[in-house]
């Protein structure tokens, strides 16, 4: 944004303003748009998963407020104002208005490293990745403070459940990400959207075929496990069905947001809906190609930019908005898959929850970090001095290249996968093992 | 259970679930000791909607009863009228036209299915999906609301038993609207198993979940899905026939283990054999002699002095219906025999052991209607 | 299916239990006709030995009802217990009848534990005590209510809690 | 009738293994709920149906201005597509057995009500909400095969149908109106005149169930109407009309015979005879008296009538005597007499004298809103169960008369030509609050007057 800033004020306009001035400028308007947009994304995501698991359910889905609906979450929004806003009297008063802050704030933050189409970023931190789940932690801590200090039993369990959780289901999103960031040679988000240009079989160059924005990460092995994975993951750190055990509304109400009413509920409501939403946008950007797409490396490369920087503006905007319009649609399927899932599926139990994360998917995103060093070393070859001469061999022999490596990360991934299936299959137990520790009254049978 | 051996020294917690509760089928009040989230014991309350029932019936005659009885487990009311009806009618000996009987069986086998549809549904709700299969439940249901609506006049209450029969034929529409329903009944069934049969997060929630041995469960006193589902094959229907379903060829489904995940087979194959016997009695519903209600029989009676004892095999158990005559206009003592009521006995038992969430889970599998349960 | 009479019963419990079945009505002398009965009328101590006979010498293992019944003209309550077979048939009832004064009645509930919910009913609503009951209490009602509301005798107009208006 | 017996056999559920590789079967269910969400988009399970003009009638509810489509579940196979029913657009097409409220039937052209109060369904009613009174021939006191008053507790009826299947006289039927939600709990007490269906309507909502009775129910009415004398068993509200044919066609025959001394001598009988309904006569002849002296007087000052339709022990003379003040009114005064219906019928409880105060409030604001109206005082109480409801009725019926005060000094205000005050007429009840009332009169009267003299 800044590099547009610069050339309508410096070059179209040659005012010749200073640096911090273009950044002041294009960071206010970045904030702005991230303070505007972001509960708007909220307000559709409400509106949009209730008519999609209405009509999964044979419903029609709320259908009143304005045009089919379409004014619902704003109804939704007047009435969460208007409520009133009731505290326990023994609840912690401090930290129970706290709670919901730190919940909201975050989440906030981590809008700053999205990229929502070529150059329409806030921020591109180089450690961009390691922000945004860096930053998505915190909220944790705001959950236990919402549990606590209810002074309610459901709260503190939802609390406990949703830290736990929450800990426990980051460190195979991380180790997912990492595979990434060892394809990329970067944490900086804008570059691994760069990367993934190209063709669909990522990292190969076709002579004469045009760059289509398809190199996602999600066309190689590594890439697929590793985004199943993610998204495992990120069912979990979003607290969606079949992982929304936090708040279990049939088995402790609503857990830390029991003792909230109003828009406290409505922050932690709207921090919820934002961490889904960024958390599909991140499975997008690193595994799918973020704003990738047929049509925008065409775009861009006539737009201004840093290595073309006498660009036309215009085409900053083209590229802008179908980019957005990639980005969005990509990150809308995500949240949909959510909803689907959300629709078909009962949920886990919490113990089941930390087994499959701690048993399942940890050592599958290991096994993925094996295959991703394989994939790495196959397809960068070259890029080894003492085998740089196999470069020379041509085309075919890239191709063959890339086949043996992604029919070997394949293989290694599947087997993984069905390994940890077995290992992971409860055992079968007998009636009297089931029982073994059942006290059926203090009643001797016959 | 504690695990052996920890260092830290826990605390047990006592924790409300109900009486208003998301997931306690109405106010019910399960007292719950948690050590973490593993149930140490729990103790249930009931009586939140106790209302005597049996009293008021003591002071009602016995046709005004009938209408009460619709409100004991209001999902099944046409079950609870077949039991009641069948109890006067063994008192003050009234005959039953062949007509009325297949009326009855259809309209309690429909029972049983939209029993059984939305209790599963609830079942997984219990679990945690978000509505779906108990939205494709409550359709099914629906569908048969609006059979009985057209017969009885309501969708729940329908008060559609009298002594003797029912108290209108069915209309015209009935039977092909019927047929059409059970064409269109597997495509459900089998959606549902499809859906949820083999779904692994729904077998890992229930396998092994609440067991209930076969001893277990006879000295319990369990009934209906769930003394079947502990491998019982114990239906009254089969037991001790009553009404003419001895004329009709249905399986009794059990299970194995004793497990939620077995009462949830029980329950998906009690509705096709429901299914079975509709059509059976559809087909031979024609044929059957009689009107829909015994022209001699009286409703405003005074059964002679003695008791008797009926039970159906109601969708949730054994549903029975004692009555005490002293001659006079009014029951001397009504007592019901209500199926939840009584397989509620092993649910501390069942439920201790296991995780919190687990508890809803084994109580959605149990299937109760507070209305029943606290009369 | 298995099916016995009450007078089959009758006899076998009088050679196998002396002294079990009641010939004698408890309370009033000569029975009134209300109260005849055709079921097997036993004597209260002995219902836990004929409830287990029943069980493991005849088989009924499935105790499917326990009804109080308040007969307050003859100053007693009848307590009806239902079993089943579970091979099918008809039930078996043995009948319990104990003064209404002091009505004591040894619990089922050490040998069935399905009948702790039915004992706890009849002691909420009737009074009747169950001895040998792990946790006899209030079922139904509160803790504090003072009376048993299914007595024939408890007022059914007015609420002491209210006062002594409406 | 001879059926093979075929027992069925105990078959065991088979828990059985996942058949597809473990982690796939959830894509079954996915599957499921995929093809429910796109065939969602076109479908739908309900077909509309085209709406009789009757059935539109009752169900058009409160809005009138939407149209509203009936719907109805044909395909019952079906189990794809949306399953909503809009509720206050569309409806389901309740079927004819649907039973809802019970309400009480009359005859469309004589207005003779079926029932004949023969206590079968307040016996029957098994939580006891119906009430009824047994009309009396005011000339001889003996009971009528009709009925004075009704009452159901809409409130607590649970809708059995028990009533409508007793009744022998097809009197009493269930409705398929179901809007009945309120605000005004008191209002869920109904009475006859809020109970009263004409035939023609049940026999749009159950045409089969009414033809089934037809012939029965008006063999029986045709015997009961012989033995009803006057205007007892007509609908309450048909009561004026046709009692008013019924007294022009009896003028038009006795053209000779001075039409005052008829009534008069007929009215002499029930007061010696009907004790109870004495001091209503009296009453509304009086306030029937002071209304034409007023219209006469004031030619165009505003005239209340009082319209004594009052459904207990009718007395002739009373009506002609409201009638023809009513007539008075129209031809003394060019502003129309407004009229409310005062008079309440004995309530049985306290519940119906708080209806009663609450109506003689409403009555009071309306005079309030329309000061050009003159509203009468409605402060006509019959014994009340208890001391207490008697009090609460008596203060609010005071208030009611403050009210009453307060409009009546508007219109005083706004009537420019009217040198005296409208007589305000109140009908007293019962010597309970007769005080309260006859307070309120009086200064309702008092003020007038003080307005009247200002000008």
């Amino acid at each position: 944004m800044a590099d547009v800033i610069n050339h309508v004020l410096n070059t179209m306009l040659g005012l010749n303003a200073p640096e911090w001035l273009i950044i002041f400028i294009s960071n206010s308007i970045a904030v702005t748009l991230i303070f505007a947009i972001a509960p708007l994304q909220m307000l559709f995501m409400t509106y949009f998963e209730r008519r999609a698991i209405a009509r999964m359910q044979d419903r029609l889905g709320p259908n009143r407020v304005g045009p089919k609906g379409i004014f619902q979450p704003v109804a939704d929004g007047v009435k969460m104002f208007t409520k009133e806003d009731i505290v326990p009297t023994a609840a912690d008063k401090m930290v129970h208005l706290l709670a919901p802050c730190v919940v909201a704030a975050p989440v906030m933050f981590m809008f700053a490293v999205i990229p929502w189409g070529p150059g329409m970023y806030a921020v591109d931190l180089d450690t961009g990745l390691l922000f945004f789940f860096a930053i998505s932690s915190v909220s944790a801590v705001g959950l236990m403070m919402a549990g606590w200090a209810s002074y309610n039993k459901f709260a503190l369990l939802g609390a406990m459940r949703a830290v736990a959780q929450m800990v426990s289901y980051e460190v195979p999103a991380l180790i997912s990400i990492a595979v990434i960031v060892m394809l990329t040679n970067s944490m900086s988000i804008v570059s691994i959207i760069e990367a993934q240009s190209g063709l669909f079989i990522s990292q190969v160059d076709v002579a004469g075929i045009p760059d289509l924005g398809l190199g996602w990460f999600i066309f190689s092995p590594v890439g697929l496990l590793g985004f199943i994975c993610f998204f495992i993951a990120a069912l979990a750190e979003g607290e969606r069905t079949p992982f929304d055990i936090p708040e279990a509304d049939s088995e402790i109400v609503a857990g830390y947001m029991t003792e909230y009413s109003g828009m406290k509920f409505a922050l932690f409501f709207l921090a919820q809906y934002l961490l889904n939403f960024l958390l599909c946008a991140i499975t997008v950007i690193t595994f799918f190609g973020g704003w990738q797409g047929p049509g925008i490396s065409w775009l861009w490369s006539m737009a201004v930019s840093e290595a073309n920087p006498a660009g036309n503006p215009i085409f900053n905007v083209l590229a802008g908005i179908l980019g957005t319009f990639y980005f969005l649609a990509k990150t809308y399927f995500f949240f949909f898959v959510m909803i689907w899932i959300r629709g078909a599926f009962p949920r886990l139990r919490v113990d089941q929850l930390m087994g499959f994360g701690w048993k399942f998917v940890i050592p599958l995103t290991i096994v993925n970090i094996f295959s991703a060093s394989l994939w790495i070393g196959w397809i960068r070859w070259e890029l080894n001095p003492d085998l740089a001469f196999l470069s020379a061999l041509g085309e075919p022999y890239s191709f063959a290249r890339w086949g043996f490596a992604f029919v070997a990360t394949l293989v290694m991934n599947v087997a993984a996968y069905t390994l940890m299936t077995r290992i992971n299959r409860s055992p079968d137990e007998t009636i009297d093992e089931l029982v073994a520790d059942q006290v059926f009254g203090a009643v001797t049978l016959r | 259970m504690k695990a052996e051996g920890t260092m830290i020294k826990t605390e047990e917690l006592q924790i409300n679930i109900g009486p208003q509760h998301p997931s306690t089928h109405g106010v019910f009040r399960m007292l719950v000791t948690v050590d973490g989230e593993t149930i140490v014991d729990l103790k249930p309350v009931f009586g939140y909607l106790h209302r005597n029932h049996e009293q008021i019936a003591e002071v009602n005659t016995y046709l005004q009863n009938m209408p009460y009885t619709d409100r004991l487990d209001y999902f099944n009311s046409m079950a609870n009228n077949q039991a009641y009806a069948m109890a006067v009618e063994k008192l003050a000996e009234i005959e039953v036209p062949e007509r009325a009987e297949y009326i009855r069986v259809i309209m309690v086998e429909l029972t049983r299915i939209l029993n059984h549809a939305s209790a599963l549904g609830f079942l997984i709700n219990d679990m945690g999906a978000w509505q779906t299969p108990l939205a494709f439940g409550m359709r099914e249901r629906e569908k048969i609301l609006d059979l009985f609506e057209s017969t009885s006049g309501a969708r729940l209450m329908c008060n559609y038993f009298r002594f003797g029969g029912v108290v209108r034929d069915l209309p015209p529409d009935f039977v092909p609207r019927l047929q059409s329903l059970l064409t269109g009944l597997p495509t459900f069934i089998d959606e549902f198993e499809r859906m949820l049969r083999e779904n692994e997060i729904l077998r890992i929630r229930s396998e092994g979940i609440g067991v209930l041995p076969k001893e277990v469960a006879i000295s319990y006193s369990v009934t209906g899905p769930v003394l079947r589902g502990s491998g019982i094959p114990y239906d009254i229907r089969k037991a001790e026939p009553y009404s003419i379903y001895d004329r009709f060829d249905f399986d009794v489904p059990i299970g194995t283990v004793g497990d939620v995940y077995d009462r949830f087979l029980v329950r998906i194959e009690e509705m096709r054999q429901s299914k079975r016997i509709l059509e059976q009695a559809l087909k031979q519903l024609p044929d059957a002699e009689g009107g829909h209600i015994n022209p001699k029989a009286r409703q405003n009676i005074r059964p002679p002095v003695g008791d008797a004892y009926t039970r159906i095999e109601s969708p949730k158990g054994e549903l029975g219906f004692y009555l005490v005559s002293d001659g006079g206009q009014t029951p001397y003592r009504y007592k019901v025999r209500a199926p939840s009521f009584i397989n509620l006995t092993p649910l501390s038992d069942m439920c201790r052991g296991y995780k919190v969430a687990d508890v809803v889970v084994i109580l959605g599998s149990i299937d109760i209607v507070m209305g029943e349960v606290d009369r | 299916m298995p099916l016995i009479t009450p007078d089959d019963l009758r006899k076998q419990l009088g050679a196998d239990l002396p002294g079990a079945v009641a010939s004698v009505h408890p309370v009033v002398e000569g029975l009134p006709a209300f109260l005849e009965t055709g079921d097997l009328l036993i004597e209260a101590d002995f219902l836990p030995r004929v409830a287990v006979y029943v069980r493991d010498v005849l088989g009924y293992t499935y105790l499917s009802d326990i009804v109080a019944v308040d007969y307050l003209d003859y100053q007693l309550f009848e307590l009806v217990y239902r079993f089943y077979h579970l091979e099918g048939g008809r039930d078996l009832v043995i009948k319990v009848r104990v003064p209404r004064d002091n009505p004591s009645v040894p619990s089922l509930t050490p040998f069935w534990p399905g009948a702790d919910l039915n004992e706890r009913e009849a002691f909420d609503l009737f009074g009747i005590t169950f001895t040998g009951h792990p946790y006899l209490k209030r079922i139904y009602m509160w803790d504090e209510l003072d009376g048993h509301p299914m007595r024939k005798d408890f007022p059914k107009q007015g609420d002491k809690y209210l006062g002594d208006e409406s | 009738m001879n059926i093979p017996i075929e027992r069925g056999k105990v078959v065991t559920v088979a828990r059985g293994q996942s058949t597809s590789v473990a982690g796939f079967s959830l894509s079954k269910g996915l599957g499921v709920v995929f093809r429910h969400w796109r065939r969602a988009w076109f479908e739908k399970q309900h077909q509309n149906v085209p709406a009789t003009a009757s059935e539109s009638a009752p169900n058009a509810g409160n809005d009138k201005s939407k149209p509203t489509a009936f719907v109805t579940l044909e395909d019952m196979s079906k189990s794809y597509g949306t399953f909503t029913v809009e509720y206050p657009e569309q409806r389901i097409k309740l079927p004819e057995a649907y039973r809802n409220m019970p309400v009480l039937l009359y005859d469309d052209e004589t207005g003779h009500e079926l029932c004949t109060s023969c206590f079968q369904c307040q016996r029957i009613c098994p939580p006891q909400v119906i009430h009824m009174t047994q009309a009396k021939d005011p000339a001889s006191g003996k009971p009528v095969p009709s009925v004075a008053e009704f009452i159901i507790e809409y409130d607590a009826c649970m809708s059995c149908g028990f009533c409508a299947e007793v009744c022998p006289f097809d009197a009493i039927k269930m409705d398929h109106e179901f809007e009945l939600s309120t605000h005004d709990h008191p209002s869920l007490t109904v009475y006859k005149r809020d109970l009263n269906r004409p035939v023609s309507y049940y026999e749009s909502i159950a045409p089969g169930f009414w033809a089934e009775a037809r012939e029965r129910a008006y063999k029986k009415l045709a015997t009961n109407m012989k033995r009803r004398p006057g205007a007892i068993g007509i609908a309450p509200h048909l009561t004026e009309k046709i009692t008013a044919a019924q007294a022009q066609a009896a003028q038009a025959a006795a053209a000779q015979a001075p039409a005052a001394k008829a009534p008069a001598k007929k009215a002499a009988a029930p007061r010696a005879a009907d004790t109870a309904a004495a001091p209503t006569d009296k009453e509304a002849k009086l306030a029937a008296i002071r209304a034409r002296n007023a219209a006469q007087k004031g030619g165009s000052a505003p005239a209340a009538g009082t319209a004594a339709d009052a459904p207990l022990p009718t007395d002739k003379e009373a009506k002609l005597a409201a009638i023809r003040a009513r007539n008075a009114a129209k031809k003394g005064g060019s502003t129309p007499a407004a009229e409310t219906s005062a008079e309440e019928s004995p309530p049985t409880d306290d519940k119906a004298a708080r209806l009663a105060a609450i109506r003689a409030r409403n009555a009071a604001k309306k005079g309030d809103a329309t000061p050009s109206e003159e509203s009468d005082q409605p402060a006509a109480e019959t014994p009340p169960a208890n001391d207490k409801a008697a009090r609460l009725a008596a203060i609010r019926a005071r208030n009611a008369a403050q009210k009453a005060t307060e409009a009546a000094e508007q219109a005083a205000d706004s009537a420019t030509s009217t040198p005296e005050a409208p007589a305000s007429s109140s009908e007293e009840g019962k010597p309970l609050d007769e005080k309260a009332a006859r307070l309120a009169e009086i200064r309702a009267r008092n003020a007038a007057r003080k307005k009247g003299d200002q000008e």
